[in-house]
């Protein structure tokens, strides 16, 4: 067992995938000498070589698209988008080539589009993103968002491998500040389609994914230190495919919930969540579904605004408390 | 076959066979073509009908200077492309025609299908996209030190893209064996050239990646061969990237409903006198390269085929309304229905 | 009062502003000499010249962005996309440009981008789209989509005069299949951000738009003739803003309620309204909240497949019975 | 203050005090940047700080040769144009320290913001967007018939995205009045520029969209400023688009946080030698045109302007958190606050 960080667990998953096949390879804008801007994959350069950690020109419509391509002839490209706010220039291709491309023409794609996510760093509005609701809309692309670190390498390594096209949003938060043992040696690999059970509780069901799963479990904490109740948190790690049987199977236990994200709240993916509950689950309800989300503006960057729109564990303990009085 | 006495020799290594072999495919996919405006008018095609009328000769001399394991990626004019790449006229009527056996069961419609075996990937409408795949593909043949190069097709419209200049300056840095025809037939819908780009020759694009460009008459197929198989031989032996600018006209409208007001009638005419079939034959049978026969020969066996390529469409049933759900993944396989449709309406 | 197509309303609505406020003008690919590829800009280049029909090359970024720019030097442009499923490839600048412009910067950017949407027309995967979803996401983006001829032209007008950015999805299978008096002379006006009662009724609520509101009305006709229940049918109009009011009303009148979209499910809008009437409206609902949306896939061109994929009228009807039998 | 005994004439048509401005300008800016330099270190910076050093000279030439109603569009290096075209030192200050007071309200970090009455506009982060927005602005003022030029930068990596492509492409069609300043400073990040496009000149660019392409030591303040102002000249005269390629080096790495190990020192140490500040000052001051008291003056009054924003700026507050709730749109003006703030948490 090792002790090691979020972005280190990213760095081993890539790392035993491009070991375990190589058919893997990287590429990015300044993945290779530079490591990456935030150093995911520092080293592969000088143990990979040139062929399969590639440094592209800005280019990101160019970068996912060559990732198809060369997936269509049987490699397994990991591309990285220098940060996730830039997948918005991939956009068409994302949508309209690799989403499709199984469907309209039997293609294989197997890519994975990684890149820093999220927001709370100060980043303002073009380096906080998290454009998950953009692509959760288009079938045929799998999301995945890991909260832990253990998750980070187990879901990198499951999305390599996985047959689908795979966008993968790690949490820049998370980064640095989160650290867990690994087992080292152990090929960890976390199904993508299951939730995990990040809390277990009776009072109450919160939903939610990446580092808002960290709000939530200090949320959780305080609200039984404080209140004496028991919140369950359902941390979904994929988006596409969802879960959906893990949150119904919490909420007949809790018959409240609440749904956590960060993103924005209009059409942000809670607004599915919920709708979901609702059609399979509505006799079970014993309050409104609820959510925590972010504001609808833009995320600006002075650290008392950010911290406004943003919502914060104080918003999941207020509207726990909510829903438990309800 | 012998040379015909006092013959000059054949251009660009050619075969009289070759020779054949690109006369079929031309008037394969003239032919086809017309006949599917024929089902067209029958309201048997499904969406709408592009035609490639006057285009045929780059298309079929280009993809006729590729090897097999090579790939290129076809662009709605393209059908001559593929035909010499081996697609089947019954599966272009499939498409065409929505059948349940067509390449893509129905999914997409004309020429956008694809066998990466055959060496032709499928298109998606929107303009430029292929490109950067394109340069994927190619960069995969790099990466494995595999003997094989990669052609794009992209018309004079399509290089105000994005995605054309990401993707050819992204093969250019990367020198993938790639080969980019520029198609430049006058028009993009309705959109003359000169308000698309503001340079005279569209080969001049090359220049801004830092790979050779030329120009070449789209119209004489055998300059179109020549020039498409250096590219080719180039991007084979390393050289990276070429872009070829095949100059050439759209006689007909952008689809079968567009009525081509923008057209000056005159200049439709000039270029009929300048049909790449035609002078294709006057130059292989003037030459004594192909002798009178060969041509009817040729010319009868391609109605044959597709007397029955659309007697076999014809009969085909559309596709049943529950295959809609299989493929979107390949875990999960198959969409769920939708709760609603379980029901008793 | 003349007869006219949903088609000629957007034309009149668009020339009646061009000739009021010589701001406006039109940039788009084939808008001028041809007059778009569905014709909806015939003539305008001959009456307002080729300074304000202005044919660009196939850039639908630069086309969104040089709106955005010429808009914030106190111009009016309304953008084409030639098919709306091109907006795709301005999805960057629109979501990062043009929708953060006010908020990050305190710029102007009175766009419009509009463009033929929607299915039902065997236009295939690529002709076909009606990507609200992709936009109704991002704060700062409003969103519009007539059903009527009637608002065709009144929003449209509005739209031109509203001083932020719209998005403007023209129903393209409307185009020259609905027809509708109209008063000349009159300065007709749809307010953006109002539902519409297209139909009054009192056992149950069907939320719509676009295309959907002809095929929930046709839904609601045989309800009423086989099963003799009266169906309110609300016709959105705006999708941003969204009158959730109107829905609201609806509901506490009929308590049970149906969202119908062309849209695919997972991600669509259905799920922001079911979430939201959850959340403002839990205790007037005598049923769970359903959806009638368009399968999970890209949409398939073969008319078997698209009419599988797509929702119909039978299946409102289908959803209605369910629901009124809940 | 007339011409030093001797003295050659000065080019371009610049005057002694046009000089003194010019090096007024360049001093500016990098004081400014020594400041925030400084302000960082002590944690006062709340994101990252972007550096010019080295590139000052281009920045504020080019922006020197336009006309006040002209319009720029800078990037995050381009901290000295706006600087030209009236930006104060007190709001880039604000600005990187999120200040209620700053130009954004706190919403935006570092120079990304605007006045488009004194003829700045803010970018985004997105690379290459600005040029199409440029080029909107450029198609306004052709299509009022104002007597008004564009002026847009982009780095030597941003020449590779999509909408760089389509926004020079659409201002050179249309032959709005817009120049294109590319900035090759020899990396984006730690790329170098060979990996970036495979061209040596970056104004080979130009010849794709048939606009004149020039190429300018971008370390020579006065051939920048003649340059540009020729450029500026034929887009106001109705000469459409011109490319400049400014040469360039940065001397610092992409932001504060940038190790740079993928610089040598030998080639830092080389552009340290040929530092556009030290260039033009020997240039102005060895040709008489500028006394030794003019920089005194000046390199004084830089100084005690930017002690006086800093101390301004360091006094004021953070923006009140609910001030981000406006402005989204125009109607409603302002977004509603969660209905969770409002509970008891
Ligand atoms: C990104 C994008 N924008 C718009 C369209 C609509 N469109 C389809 S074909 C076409 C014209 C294409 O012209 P060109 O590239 O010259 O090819 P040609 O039809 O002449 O072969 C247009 C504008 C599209 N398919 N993709
Ligand atoms: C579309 C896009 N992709 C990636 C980035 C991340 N990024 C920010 S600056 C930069 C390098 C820019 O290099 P260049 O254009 O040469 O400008 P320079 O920093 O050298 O002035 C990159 C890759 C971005 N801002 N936008
Ligand atoms: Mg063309
Ligand atoms: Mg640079």
């Amino acid at each position: 067992m090792a002790e090691v960080t979020y972005l280190e667990a990213l760095r081993q998953g890539m790392w035993e995938e491009m070991v375990r096949d190589e058919r893997v390879f990287l590429l990015g804008e300044d993945i290779g000498a530079y490591g990456g801007a935030f150093k995911v994959t520092d080293g592969f350069l000088e143990r990979f070589g040139a062929n399969r950690v590639v440094d592209t020109p800005i280019s990101e419509a160019a970068i996912v698209g060559a990732a198809a391509g060369a997936a269509h002839m049987g490699l397994r490209p990991v591309a990285e988008m220098q940060f996730i706010d830039f997948i918005s220039c991939a956009y068409d291709i994302l949508t309209n080539y690799v989403a499709t491309a199984r469907y309209r023409a039997g293609l294989a794609t197997p890519i994975v589009v990684r890149g820093p996510s999220g927001g709370y760093v100060r980043g303002g509005p073009f380096h906080s993103q998290m454009p998950e609701a953009a692509f959760f809309h288009t079938p045929g692309l799998k999301l995945v968002a890991p909260a832990t670190v253990r998750d980070a390498k187990g879901l990198i390594k499951a999305a390599i491998r996985d047959d689908d096209p795979v966008i993968f949003f790690e949490h820049k938060f998370l980064y640095r500040r989160i650290k867990e043992d690994l087992p080292e040696g152990e090929d960890l690999i976390t199904p993508i389609g299951e939730a995990r059970v990040a809390r277990e509780g009776h009072d109450l069901t919160v939903v939610t994914w990446s580092a808002m799963v960290w709000k939530t479990l200090e949320a959780a904490d305080q609200l039984e230190r404080e209140d004496g109740v028991s919140v369950e948190v359902i941390d979904l790690r994929t988006l596409v495919p969802m879960d959906t049987d893990a949150v119904m199977r919490s909420l007949r236990k809790t018959n409240r919930i609440l749904i956590a994200h960060e993103d924005t709240r209009t059409g942000g993916i809670a607004g599915e969540i919920a709708a979901r509950i609702n059609e399979e689950a509505f006799e079970w309800l014993d309050a409104p579904i609820r959510r925590v989300t972010a504001h609808d503006t833009p995320l600006p960057y002075a650290p008392t605004l950010e911290d406004y729109v943003l919502p914060q564990a104080s918003d999941v303990v207020a509207a726990a408390r909510w829903l438990l009085a309800y | 076959m012998t040379l015909a006495a006092g013959a000059p020799p054949i251009p660009a290594g050619l075969t009289h066979d070759d020779l054949r072999r690109i006369y079929y495919y031309l008037r394969l996919t003239r032919a086809l073509e017309t006949r599917l405006t024929n089902l067209y008018r029958q309201g048997k095609v499904i969406g709408g009908l592009y035609s490639s009328l006057g285009q045929e000769g780059e298309s079929v001399a280009s993809a006729f200077a590729l090897e097999r394991r090579d790939i290129l990626s076809p662009l709605i004019r393209n059908l001559g492309s593929m035909l010499v790449k081996g697609a089947r006229p019954v599966d272009v009527l499939r498409q065409y025609m929505a059948k349940a056996a067509s390449p893509t069961a129905g999914r997409e419609m004309n020429i956008h299908f694809n066998d990466l075996n055959l060496g032709y990937l499928g298109q998606i409408s929107h303009l430029g996209d292929m490109v950067p795949v394109m340069a994927g593909i190619a960069l995969s043949f790099r990466m494995r030190g595999e003997d094989r190069v990669g052609l794009v097709y992209v018309g004079d419209g399509a290089t105000s893209t994005g995605t054309f200049h990401e993707g050819v300056n992204f093969a250019a840095v990367m020198r993938v064996p790639l080969v980019v025809m520029v198609e430049h037939n006058g028009y993009a819908y309705s959109t003359p050239t000169r308000r698309q780009a503001a340079v005279e020759r569209l080969a001049d694009k090359a220049l801004a990646y830092g790979i050779p460009g030329i120009t070449v008459d789209g119209n004489d197929v055998l300059a179109v061969y020549e020039v498409t198989k250096s590219a080719v031989e180039r991007a084979r032996s390393g050289g990276g990237v070429s872009l070829i600018e095949a100059v050439t006209y759209r006689r007909r409208g952008h689809a079968q409903h567009d009525d081509q007001r923008y057209q000056s009638p005159e200049e439709v005419a000039r270029w009929e006198t300048n049909d790449p079939v035609d002078r294709y034959l006057q130059r292989v049978t003037g030459a004594g390269w192909i002798g009178e026969t060969d041509v009817a020969e040729i010319d009868a066996q391609v109605e044959v085929e597709l007397d029955a390529a659309v007697a076999d469409c014809e009969r085909e049933p559309l596709p049943e309304p529950e295959t809609a759900l299989t493929g979107v993944f390949v875990r999960p396989a198959t969409a769920p229905a939708l709760w609603f449709r379980g029901l008793d309406g």
